[in-house]
């Protein structure tokens, strides 16, 4: 029987990890990452994980260990936030390279200068090329689904891809929210048991993983790994319908959610938590006769560049919120993925992009509804007001 | 725009330490075994011990989908009554809030601190610190203003809050503090002072 | 440890191949030390000229598995296999014995991976770490590294009109190791082949972490020829610049002592990057260089003395 | 050997794996010197110093005695003979390759 519980979104997504109960997991704490760990270093303390838990001296090590274990044959897990993720960066590409189904959920956080522990979602973004699949989590609920909808993604033998499920930090990390947690036994059983593709643990086949490769096979590798993360599109909607289907959840399992879109004349693209009150400003705003829309993008890598654009297509202007910037690029990061998405589409609507939420400055509802407000005057006049907006920015 | 009315929206102020975040999660925890949707989280900063913080509890008939802060509360609690000197805890009270405060002084008096004369807002006082010194032995306002709220609001049984936190803390906390914190809350609701 | 006759029945598990350069103090290392264990092995390498030469793909000289992960990760990565293999055995997954061994050169081990082996080690995972210390990055072409010793002709402390190459004492690494309190630490050389395989046979056989630091003279960056790897190593041992010892669970024990203790000027005089010392104006350098030899030989003189039970 | 010389993106093994051990012996280092070891078996004493000091496992043995030397693989330092103890002549010497 499910169970209604009152939990942070760390503490629903420890509570995935207990219920996927991983052979080993590699951590260093990280603001706000840290009550994660902490819960789960809870469930080692009471014997109600046997995980082997290595605390490690710093992420770069933790991501080191996960290559180290995973590749020993051991279903893994980390998490992390921010310059922790930052600090991994370069092994988050050796673990996908070498196609280790890691599992790591990164709480959204800031990254320095100026230091800033609140939530925003440069951290991950700035990990967008490094091989891994990313699901964004709108509450702590799809947290601990896409948890452990995750293990299953990522060790599909078509896929064998990382996948990092991320939640806006102390937004949803930290927060208390109503959480519907599904039977352990139930669960255990949609996960699975972890079966390598490859394990260096095999006396009879001694391998040897990372060799040196030069210009005759690097690139013949690299499109190889590639592979795997174009296969996974087909991978997420099929865990996810069998996620949906086995435990009846009513969470996003889609490449995206298509909110209100069918007869939509605008659209707020978002990502994360902000999806709530822009649900609810769409709500309003369609009690009062505008045709409004949202679309909450679900995994970011890969993008849904296809899927999007059918979708899009039908309105007259779209507005993307990006919570974090491409410095020197257009706008956000989300905001280039949709241009490019919308790119040969006839009579593509007009597109403006709106930065928000850096370093957890707070995005109320009648910041979404100025987004809503500039879509109708572009409608109207042909032209957004700014290319693009900063939301409660000091201007 | 607070999307309906069957969801109240509750701000807390207080200074680390004095328990306004464990308030904010042990209400929602108690009004969510009720069967309502719930969530509380704080306002963070890197504030220690002593600094003014903010925590917030939302209850709703409906799934809560809004991560914003609250702005616009409907009710505020305010477990330090040094803070009503330092920040305006009235800001965005609704029209027809409530605000709680840990004083041992009248709320008439209260209101006129706050300059509420003219305003429809009710304004209630509980000795919170004196009742947590009672009980506990030192002050730790949260759970009397638990007891207060729940005093003012009905909308839980103060005896269902006190078993809530039983159940949560069992384990935790001795028995004498458990027993103590219950004391609290049951003390607060029946004295809980109105105009 | 056993005999060579022996150990050269046992199986190989580094092969040919690898294209490590002519005369390099490095493999030998290996082949004796990874002998020394029955147990199935799991080595990882930092990037390094080991990691680099043993594993062009799709040749690799290892016989064992391998991993390679990166360069500063490796004492982490390792951890990470034994962590798996801890995990799997509870589990019941695993059948097998395994024991694991990480190596990397001094770069890789007292520079840019020392947090990585000093979080390894003192988390007590039950692995073998070899740093193979051929005293500087000679995988790139010989840059300074913090064990080059002090003058040294380096391609980033080149001697020039106002330098004698690097300034400076080089890092006690074995020492700062001996500081974790670990089960096992020593100090070795290839010229001491006995004792380097007794030191790698002692280290496989004791659970926890192990760190044996060994001397691995290199042809193009030490400047020496192609058949003199031996005998750099010898004088290393009998200047008293590489002491070889070991401390077994505190217990510190002196594993060589030359019969007459060599200036270390007959360490320097083979080789070329030193070559620049013996100009009247770095004589100076040479004695400097000597006083951290004298120092550092009588602090493990005292150390290896204190230990001994009393008569 | 084949399936990787011989491999596209579509075929080569996952991750880039080596999935045989010690594939390197089929990689010949035996042409990079200008001198080879030659070896004289009724001159050796069998202590193994070459063997053991060889860093191109290079000196072949056979139930713990050196055999002969492995020239496809060595790469002609001439550290085994350099170390060789056998008086006044050597076990092994080296030798200009006929080149």
């Amino acid at each position: 029987m499910p169970e209604l519980l009152a939990l942070t979104g760390n503490d629903a997504v420890a509570y995935a990890m207990k219920q996927i109960n991983p052979d080993v997991v590699a951590a260093y704490p990280i603001t706000p990452q840290t009550s994660l760990m902490q819960k789960f270093a809870d469930f080692v303390a009471d014997g109600e994980v046997d995980t082997e838990m290595v605390l490690v001296e710093s992420e770069h090590s933790a991501m080191s260990a996960v290559v180290g274990s995973q590749a020993a044959g051991a279903r893994t897990m980390t998490a992390t936030s921010a310059c922790g993720l930052a600090l991994m960066h370069e092994v988050l590409y050796i673990a996908a390279g070498y196609r280790l189904p890691v599992v790591m959920p990164v709480v959204n956080r800031a990254l320095s200068a100026p230091i800033n522990i609140q939530g925003d979602h440069s951290d991950t973004m700035g990990a967008r090329d490094a091989g891994w699949i990313h699901i964004f989590s709108e509450n702590a609920q799809e947290a601990y689904e896409n948890t452990l909808q995750a293990i299953r993604i990522a060790e599909h033998p078509e896929v064998l891809t990382p996948v990092m499920v991320t939640l806006d930090g102390f937004i949803i990390s930290h927060g208390v929210e109503t959480v519907q947690i599904f039977d352990t036994a139930r669960v255990q059983q949609f996960v699975g048991e972890y079966k390598p593709a490859f394990t260096l643990l095999n006396p009879h086949k001694p391998m040897t993983l990372g060799s040196l490769d030069f210009s005759d096979f690097y690139f013949e590798h690299k499109v190889s790994q590639l592979q795997g993360i174009n296969y996974s599109p087909k991978v997420i909607l099929e865990v996810g319908r069998e996620f949906q289907r086995t435990f009846g959840g009513d969470c996003c399992y889609e490449h995206f959610e298509a909110y209100r879109m069918d007869d939509a004349e605008m659209a707020v693209i978002v990502l994360g938590s902000t999806a709530g009150a822009t649900r609810m400003v769409v709500d309003d705003l369609r009690s009062r006769g505008i045709a409004a829309g949202m679309v909450k993008i679900r995994t970011f890598r890969p993008f849904p560049y296809e899927e999007l654009a059918a979708t899009l297509k039908k309105v007259k202007a779209v507005a993307v919120m990006d919570r974090s910037l491409a410095y020197g690029g257009d706008g956000g990061p989300v905001h280039i993925e949709v241009r490019s998405a919308m790119y040969g589409v006839n009579n593509a609507p007009l597109m403006a992009n709106y930065i928000y939420g850096l370093g957890g400055k707070p995005i109320d509802l009648v910041h979404i509804e100025s987004v809503f407000t500039d879509m109708q005057q572009a409608i109207a006049t042909g032209k957004f007001p700014r290319r693009i907006g900063y939301l409660n920015l000091k201007e | 725009m607070n999307d309906t009315k069957s969801m109240l929206e509750i701000r807390w102020h207080g200074r680390g330490g004095q328990g306004a975040v464990t308030a904010s999660k042990v209400l929602a925890e108690s009004a969510m075994s009720l069967g309502k949707y719930i969530q509380a989280f704080p306002e963070y900063g890197s504030e220690r011990q002593g600094a003014p913080i903010k925590s917030f509890t939302r209850i709703s008939e409906q799934r809560i989908m809004t991560h914003a802060q609250v702005n616009t509360p409907d009710v505020v609690m305010v477990l330090d009554p040094t803070l009503l000197s330092v920040i305006d805890v009235t800001e965005g009270l609704q029209e027809d809030g409530i605000i709680i405060i840990n004083t041992q002084s009248e709320p008439a008096e209260i209101r006129g601190k706050l300059n509420l004369h003219g305003r429809r807002a009710r304004v209630y006082t509980i000795d919170a610190t004196g009742i947590s010194l009672k009980h506990l032995g030192k002050s730790i306002p949260n759970t009397p203003m638990v007891g207060a709220f729940v005093g003012v609001t009905k909308l839980l049984a103060p005896e269902a809050v006190a078993e809530d936190f039983r159940k949560k803390f069992a384990g935790k906390f001795k028995e004498e503090i458990i027993q103590g914190n219950v004391q609290c809350i049951m003390d607060a609701a029946k004295e809980v002072k109105s105009e | 440890m056993a005999k060579l006759k022996d150990l050269a029945q046992l199986p190989e598990q580094l092969s040919a191949g690898h294209r490590l350069c002519p005369g390099c103090g490095v493999p030998p290392i290996f082949r004796l030390g990874l002998r020394q264990t029955s147990a199935n092995l799991l080595v990882g390498g930092a990037t390094g000229c080991l990691e680099v030469s043993s594993s062009i793909y799709p040749y690799s000289a290892w016989k064992c598995s391998f991993i390679h992960n990166a360069f500063e990760n490796v004492a982490a990565t390792v951890s990470g296999a034994e962590a798996a293999y801890k995990a799997l055995k509870r589990r019941g997954k695993m059948e097998h014995e395994y024991k694991f061994l990480a190596f990397g050169g001094d770069g890789g081990t007292y520079d840019i991976g020392l947090q990585s082996l000093s979080g390894a080690m003192e988390r007590g995972h039950n692995m073998v770490y070899v740093c193979y210390d051929n005293e500087a990055y000679q995988n790139t072409g010989n840059q300074r590294s913090s064990s080059t010793p002090m003058g040294s002709n380096t391609t980033t402390t080149p001697v020039g009109k106002k330098s004698y190459g690097r300034v400076g004492q080089r890092k006690d690494l074995t020492a700062i190791l001996i500081a974790h309190h670990i089960p096992y630490v020593a100090q070795g050389l290839i010229s001491n082949w006995k004792d380097l395989g007794h030191k790698f046979e002692r280290a496989f056989e004791i659970e926890g972490p192990c760190f044996i630091n060994v001397l691995a003279p290199c042809i193009p960056g030490w400047k020496i020829g192609e058949d003199a790897m031996v005998d750099i190593a010898r004088l290393a041992a009998d200047t008293c610049f590489w002491p070889c010892y070991e401390v077994d669970h505190g217990v510190w024990k002196l594993n060589y002592k030359p019969k007459e203790k060599l200036p270390v000027i007959e360490f320097l005089k083979p080789q070329g990057r030193f070559r620049h010392l013996f100009r009247p104006e770095n004589k100076h350098v040479i004695d400097l260089l000597q006083e951290e030899v004298d120092e550092r030989w009588s602090e493990i003189l005292r150390n290896c003395e204190a230990s001994k039970p009393a008569a | 050997m084949k399936k990787y010389l011989e491999g596209t993106y579509k075929t080569l093994p996952l991750a880039g794996l080596v999935e045989e051990a010690g594939t390197a012996e089929n990689y010949n280092t035996g042409g990079w010197g200008v001198f080879k070891p030659v070896f004289k078996p009724e001159i050796c004493i069998q202590c193994l110093f070459c063997w053991v000091y060889c860093p191109d496992s290079s000196i072949l043995t056979e139930g713990g005695k050196v055999v002969a030397i492995d020239y496809e693989h060595c790469k002609g330092c001439g550290l085994c003979s350099k170390e060789c103890p056998t008086k006044p002549e050597k076990a092994i010497i080296m030798v200009k390759k006929d080149l």
